[in-house]
């Protein structure tokens, strides 16, 4: 019952999003008599977009990694119907409201459903630098905002009802992260008329997902039993570092798509500096994390090192564009300082199991500022957006427009999805019950255990075990031995 | 009372355990256990070097019962148990001096099951 | 010595593959002086079949996560087994039966040992449209049969003897796989007589192995337990969502060579509007199953959404070339509804443990049967093959076509099948033994548990453990406490 | 203390590298209008080179499923200190050692930091018949920096120290890797001079790295346990056969980065063609494998067909640019009959748990050597380094060639690395305690187990378990049923 | 001698051990077991097809004491593990003939906990 | 008839069950177990917070003999398990009413080992 709400709400949008291009659906494409700098570009913006597709499976399995076991198979449930929902709702009005609008617009206003605009390059002036296709640019543009909405989770696991995945996703993909990316990387206001430079997001994908994490943590409160009744935190460890491993080396290539692919140009050959800015940094953060950690707790915190990629991957995104290779390291390395730091001090207050707040929040920041002090002025001028770092310049004014974005977007975003968390929780409710949660999400929300041979016991499940079903032999295969004398 | 202690093989578990809830003995308590005895090893092989398994997975159920109904147990377990090849298992009976249940704090023999013989609850 | 047979005929087979070639090997390769836009399209026909052979690694965690842990190291012998012999025979013979040969061919006759055959489009001429050179070509038709076989398998998980995939494997991809995919998508007859529309295989890739999964299911039978005395369905869950998770993340992200690479063309830039419809049609399938899953059982279905995404991906494979973006919409959240409810409906009676029949069987059909109806007449020319849909063009025409192949191969590849399959089973036999089933397939196929930890007493492993070895204390690293009085 | 050895040296060398640079940093981008045949080169180039970076994830699970579950989160920490580390100084100088100088040369003297160097195509003339940018080189070449690193690693698995990671793989990006490996294809004496092939490194990546293996394993001993009493090697079976899968999966794909990557060229097609002969020996290796290691031991061996498809693949290396498909074929099945010979034999005496020694040393031994017998005279003259093979020209001198390339590169490693890991042994140590073997890397290096839940009791865990908190029903979602009279 | 048997939720474990350790009794030895009692049972599904569980996890408390001890220990467990609600539990007291420290090789009453009563030895 | 149970490191049951086999004792069965006792906790990291481990793993033997072979096991168990460090376990002694083959349903001390004083059955 009480999820249906969610459910109903969807498929009524679905429902409009079919109908309305239906009527006239063969505008979309036609014969294509185009010079190669399109198919190449086109190109390499459709393989960045599919690394950083790739990204939700590194996302599942940082949220995996950092569970317990009796809630890891809601993630994969929650991925796939968050990037579904993101898919429809972004194609359907998303990327619209984001891109389709003159420069220094607050919404857009064309290309619903990626059809009815005239020529691209006027529809989404913003990209018009890049002759790749606008299928390609949405669905480039599409990974981000899944990105971005994958983000938000983080700070929720073990907890939430799954049905709150649904309501949110439909207002984020839909309007949330439209407008506020739109504002700083689609053209908007800020963007266009601040100057604020966010190459790839460190404030536009990463810092707007942390905040909306921030938005329903607030609502909803630490999981059952990580403060003691002294108020100090426990540690609840997640279940598989392994996991986690692939989940940061998923997320590694993926910012291959993501901060190279951002160019959305191949022919300029930028996106090849850009991988070295990125690669450098997250090389920093990994060692800036490492050390900073075990100065700290004494031991190599392998959930550190990870989290100081990711964090260091994170800060780089927005001044990638920008910056030269060892500004990337320096920026990289307080990131990895960053990490711990944040990780340990949020804790002491907030439960948010895999750091996302950190990470993609603070680090989000951090990353958004460092355009103020590192942007070379050849680059800010090649990219057509702002002015040079203080480190250049001797000037606050970047940095001031930089700090200006990111506080912009964090009340905009922080108010628009406390509201919307807010009315779920007045409605449908945020939080399993108690009972529900210490059962674990897998078995209350999905009915089975993502794990079922680890919680259901050997003699209740058909035909487990490895034991002979008869003492007779053992036939072919298996040798087997006499024992007795 | 008594403690009936059996290890047997997974697949008898089932059955034994609905019988024993019609029977009135829905209580009991099984874990995991390795057992050895008659029953043969098992030969892996890894990298070319190989490795004896001793001992195969047996269930081991615990049901402690008033004196009177030890046979019950008994005769169920091994109605269900018995496959007549090696490895079928054993069960034992032990002396246990006393009963609480948690839920209450009582004791006594009237804690143990809920078969028509003894104090009802529900 | 039963598990030879198949390993002798491989080895033969592999045997004359190399002595051929031997003899007049150096003709393969010559300096090349193309045109820039050969190596552009090659580029990405490449990228494409890399995606495609990732694809490998997703159905190998579809089949472990959906195994009980007993079973789950022969499933990656098993991927490992088959994609080999499929590429030593799709190179040897497969893609000369299946490509080489004129329009409307039965079987090609050309480029065996991809030797020895002239201009390479006036041999292959189904792949003139595409300037990409052979051997991208070959990689790419490759890896197809690669994903075929690997559909096969799903039916067949925890009892099937290792060596039928081996033997099995040689038939299906030296002859059934190439011979009825060039009817569809080879310029076969069904593709240049019938006007068959399949782009990426619904048919050619999906529904030949669902149909070979569907023959040996039939001659193999359930596994032990799975329906009752009643004969009622048992649930046998899987081991591991979590690596079901990846499998699917896995399988999307190839999706993105699958489909758009077939175009083996990167200038015209249709692949990205290619990659936009794949998209939407496999969020659109995640959300249809949800659906339908959750009003049907009341839970939120792991298995169901992941399945959703695959049942939608299936579906748009042969569309997704000649539709519009809203018509994927459709096609997936069709094939989003049917996965459950086919899924439910064959589990009555079939032991099918990954919904291979439904995913790929029935998706399948409905994907290619949907090029009936959506198919857009402009593509339909662009593409030449076919007509348009019943909804532009009101005829049943193309609909009646694709329910004609649909038959067509399902019945070919269906008794062909069924016949190799009955053979081995009145020869090497197709099942384990009871106790083999029983004890599972890791230790009674390959001697080794693939989870050894989980299946061998700690006290009989190595160093196994965590306990300290004397109680004294735990020394650097690990802090330690007294406990005692 | 002791470990802040390691740690310690590396902030020197990363403050060194910061401080340099950042005195003249802007000259490394430059507005460009470059011909579109760089573009499309730097694409395939970055595109090979996040494919090989890829790889690291597969050498983190190639080591978590041969390791026990004690040992698994230890890998994690370890892939991306090295990874960073590797990154930061192949910039800061391996880079410009290994091709930074004249053909010929022993060690490169330009373009430390990727800066002040001139024209790149002179300061790096060797990668001069590629025009793809250098920063796409760079990532590329490094790439191959940090497999050949991760390779050392597997022999040590289980018992070595933290730091010890740290402090060689300083001594291995800086040094040791770019010398020797810039003799073999970095235009240094080997290459230019003695005219030896390597494709694509397999002496210059999988040997050295196998050697840096073998060089710490004599001196850091084996697991305890692995030999009985009797001297005879005792299982030790690996924990995670489906994460074992997994990595053999991704290594297979990065390595359609590696090999046909190093054509560092798109536009000539060259690649697909490597790409075809890179699968094909892949294909080759695991069947031979297979066969072999089952007339052995009478089961599927697993890891063996895994690894089958590993030492062919780096068998495939060198020779993949200089043969033709069928010699794919011939050289991989060779490696995988080396596979299992090799593993069973080195078991006897050394104890290397992932078969390092075998699948990357013996294996890139023969794929060197192998160049000898099978080069294709036109292709050696297309490569314009050494001749034709044995097979084609009768002539032992290539082979003769290999063989030196193979001893020299062999023994400079292996001094080299033995006289380090020396160093290490006697100041800062090699290996954990006896206490700390026992107890498992993860939680007497990390703190912390990298399974949690399988380690610590579920009654010390904050709530553990699927276990409904109070007897009362079970609320929505997990329906229950009352079982007592 | 006696031997306490207990069968307990997870949660009161804890408290119980922490209240033990105090009173002098630090040697026990817990396990993981499924237990079938008067608690209900857990319903799964699994494409569409349901599983009945009717074993619930519970930790199984093995400790043995000096039969004046007896009362000490089950009062403890009462203490913590009484929730009210049905599956709280039992405990049951078994005689023990005689017990051994292994490191030592000593036996009696002696080598069974550390508490005042007991002969000290720390 | 007495059941021995015993509580002890891991890697002191494979000399055990060797021995035990070697004199007639194949029978006994093996659990993972977590104690409590004089040995120390662990501490564990995460994320800055830290968690500490009392209970460490220790392997259960249970094995039921008839009285005259108490000693027998007993000592074997001492003989193996004896490091001299703290935890290395205790040995527990306990009556036995009855035993069961299941195998046979056959019952008394027959059926409880194969040792040349018991009933020898092959
Ligand atoms: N004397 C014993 N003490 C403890 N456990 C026993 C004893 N005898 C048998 N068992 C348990 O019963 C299981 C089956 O015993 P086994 O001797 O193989 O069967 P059978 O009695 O049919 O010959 C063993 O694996 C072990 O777990
Ligand atoms: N007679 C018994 N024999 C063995 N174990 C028992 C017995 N009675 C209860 N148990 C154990 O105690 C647990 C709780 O018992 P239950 O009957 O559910 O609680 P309550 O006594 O509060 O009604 C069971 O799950 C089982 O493990
Ligand atoms: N009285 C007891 N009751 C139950 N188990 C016990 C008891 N005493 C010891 N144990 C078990 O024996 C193990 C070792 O005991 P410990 O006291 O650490 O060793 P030691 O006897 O050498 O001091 C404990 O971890 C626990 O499992």
């Amino acid at each position: 019952m009480r999820r249906s709400l969610g459910l109903r709400a969807m498929c009524v949008v679905l429902a409009l999003s079919l109908l309305a291009p239906a009527a006239a659906s063969a505008d979309v494409w036609q014969a294509k008599g185009v010079p190669e700098s399109v198919g190449i570009n086109t190109l390499w913006v459709v393989i960045a977009a599919v690394l950083v597709i790739f990204m939700q499976v590194g996302f599942m399995f940082l949220e995996i990694g950092f569970s317990r076991g009796k809630n890891a198979g809601t993630i994969v449930a929650k991925i796939f119907t968050n990037f579904s929902i993101a898919a429809i709702l972004y194609w359907a009005v998303g990327f619209a409201f984001a891109f389709g609008g003159g420069l220094g617009h607050v919404i857009g206003t064309e290309g619903f459903f990626l059809r009815d605009f005239g020529n691209p390059t006027d529809a989404f002036p913003i990209m018009g630098f890049s002759d790749a296709t606008i299928e390609a640019k949405w669905l480039f543009q599409f990974s981000f905002c899944a990105v971005s909405l994958a983000i938000v989770w983080g700070t929720t696991l073990e907890r939430i009802k799954f049905g709150v995945y649904v309501i949110y996703a439909i207002f984020f993909a839909a309007l949330i992260y439209p407008i506020f990316s739109g504002w700083v990387f689609g053209g908007g206001w800020l963007q266009a008329n601040v100057g604020m430079q966010d190459f790839a997001g460190s404030t536009a994908v990463h810092l707007i997902g942390a905040t909306g994490g921030l938005a329903v943590l607030l609502l909803l409160g630490a999981r059952k039993g990580k403060y003691g009744p002294d108020g100090k935190p426990r540690a609840i460890p997640g279940h598989n570092m392994p996991l986690f491993g692939l989940s940061v080396g998923i997320l590694l290539i993926g910012w291959f798509g993501f901060n190279p692919g951002s160019t959305l140009n191949a022919l300029d050959t930028r996106f090849a500096e850009v991988a070295v800015v990125t690669l450098l940094a997250a090389g920093a953060g990994a060692l800036g994390a490492l050390v900073t950690s075990w100065r700290i707790t004494k031991t190599i915190d392998i959930g550190m090192v990870g989290n100081g990629v990711i964090g260091a991957l994170v800060a780089i995104t927005a001044p990638s564009g920008y910056v030269v290779p060892w500004a990337g390291v320096v920026i990289g390395l307080v990131a990895g300082v960053i990490v711990p730091l944040g990780v340990y001090a949020i804790d002491k207050k907030l439960d948010d199991p895999v750091g996302a707040l950190t990470a993609h929040g603070l680090c989000g920041i951090w990353g958004t500022l460092s355009c103020g002090l590192f942007t070379l002025p050849a680059l800010a001028e090649f990219n057509t957006v702002g002015k040079g770092g203080l480190l250049y310049t001797g000037s606050f004014s970047q940095l001031g427009n930089q700090a200006l974005g990111v506080v912009v977007v964090f009340v905009g975003v922080f108010v628009t999805s406390y509201l919307v968390f807010w009315l779920i929780k007045k409605t449908y409710g945020l939080r399993v019950t108690e009972e529900e949660e210490f059962q674990g999400l897998d078995i209350s929300e999905h009915g089975m255990y993502g794990y079922p041979e680890q919680f259901i016991p050997a003699s209740e499940l058909v035909g487990y075990g490895a034991a002979p079903q008869h003492g007779a032999a053992v036939s072919a295969g298996a040798a087997t031995t006499e024992v007795t004398a | 009372m008594k403690k009936v202690e059996a290890y047997i093989r997974h697949e008898a578990f089932e059955p034994i355990r609905m019988e024993l809830l019609e029977l009135g003995f829905p209580s009991l308590t099984v874990s995991e256990v390795k057992g050895s005895g008659r029953q043969k090893g098992i030969v892996e092989t890894y990298r070319g070097a190989s490795l004896t398994n001793y001992l195969r997975p047996k269930i081991k159920i615990e049901c402690v019962v008033a004196a009177a109904d030890v046979k019950t147990i008994v005769d169920t377990i091994l109605k269900y148990a018995q496959t007549g090849s090696v490895g079928d298992g054993k069960i034992f009976v032990m002396p246990v001096d006393q009963a609480y249940r948690v839920r209450t704090g009582e004791s006594g023999d009237e804690v143990l099951q809920t078969h028509p013989g003894a104090a009802a609850e529900a």
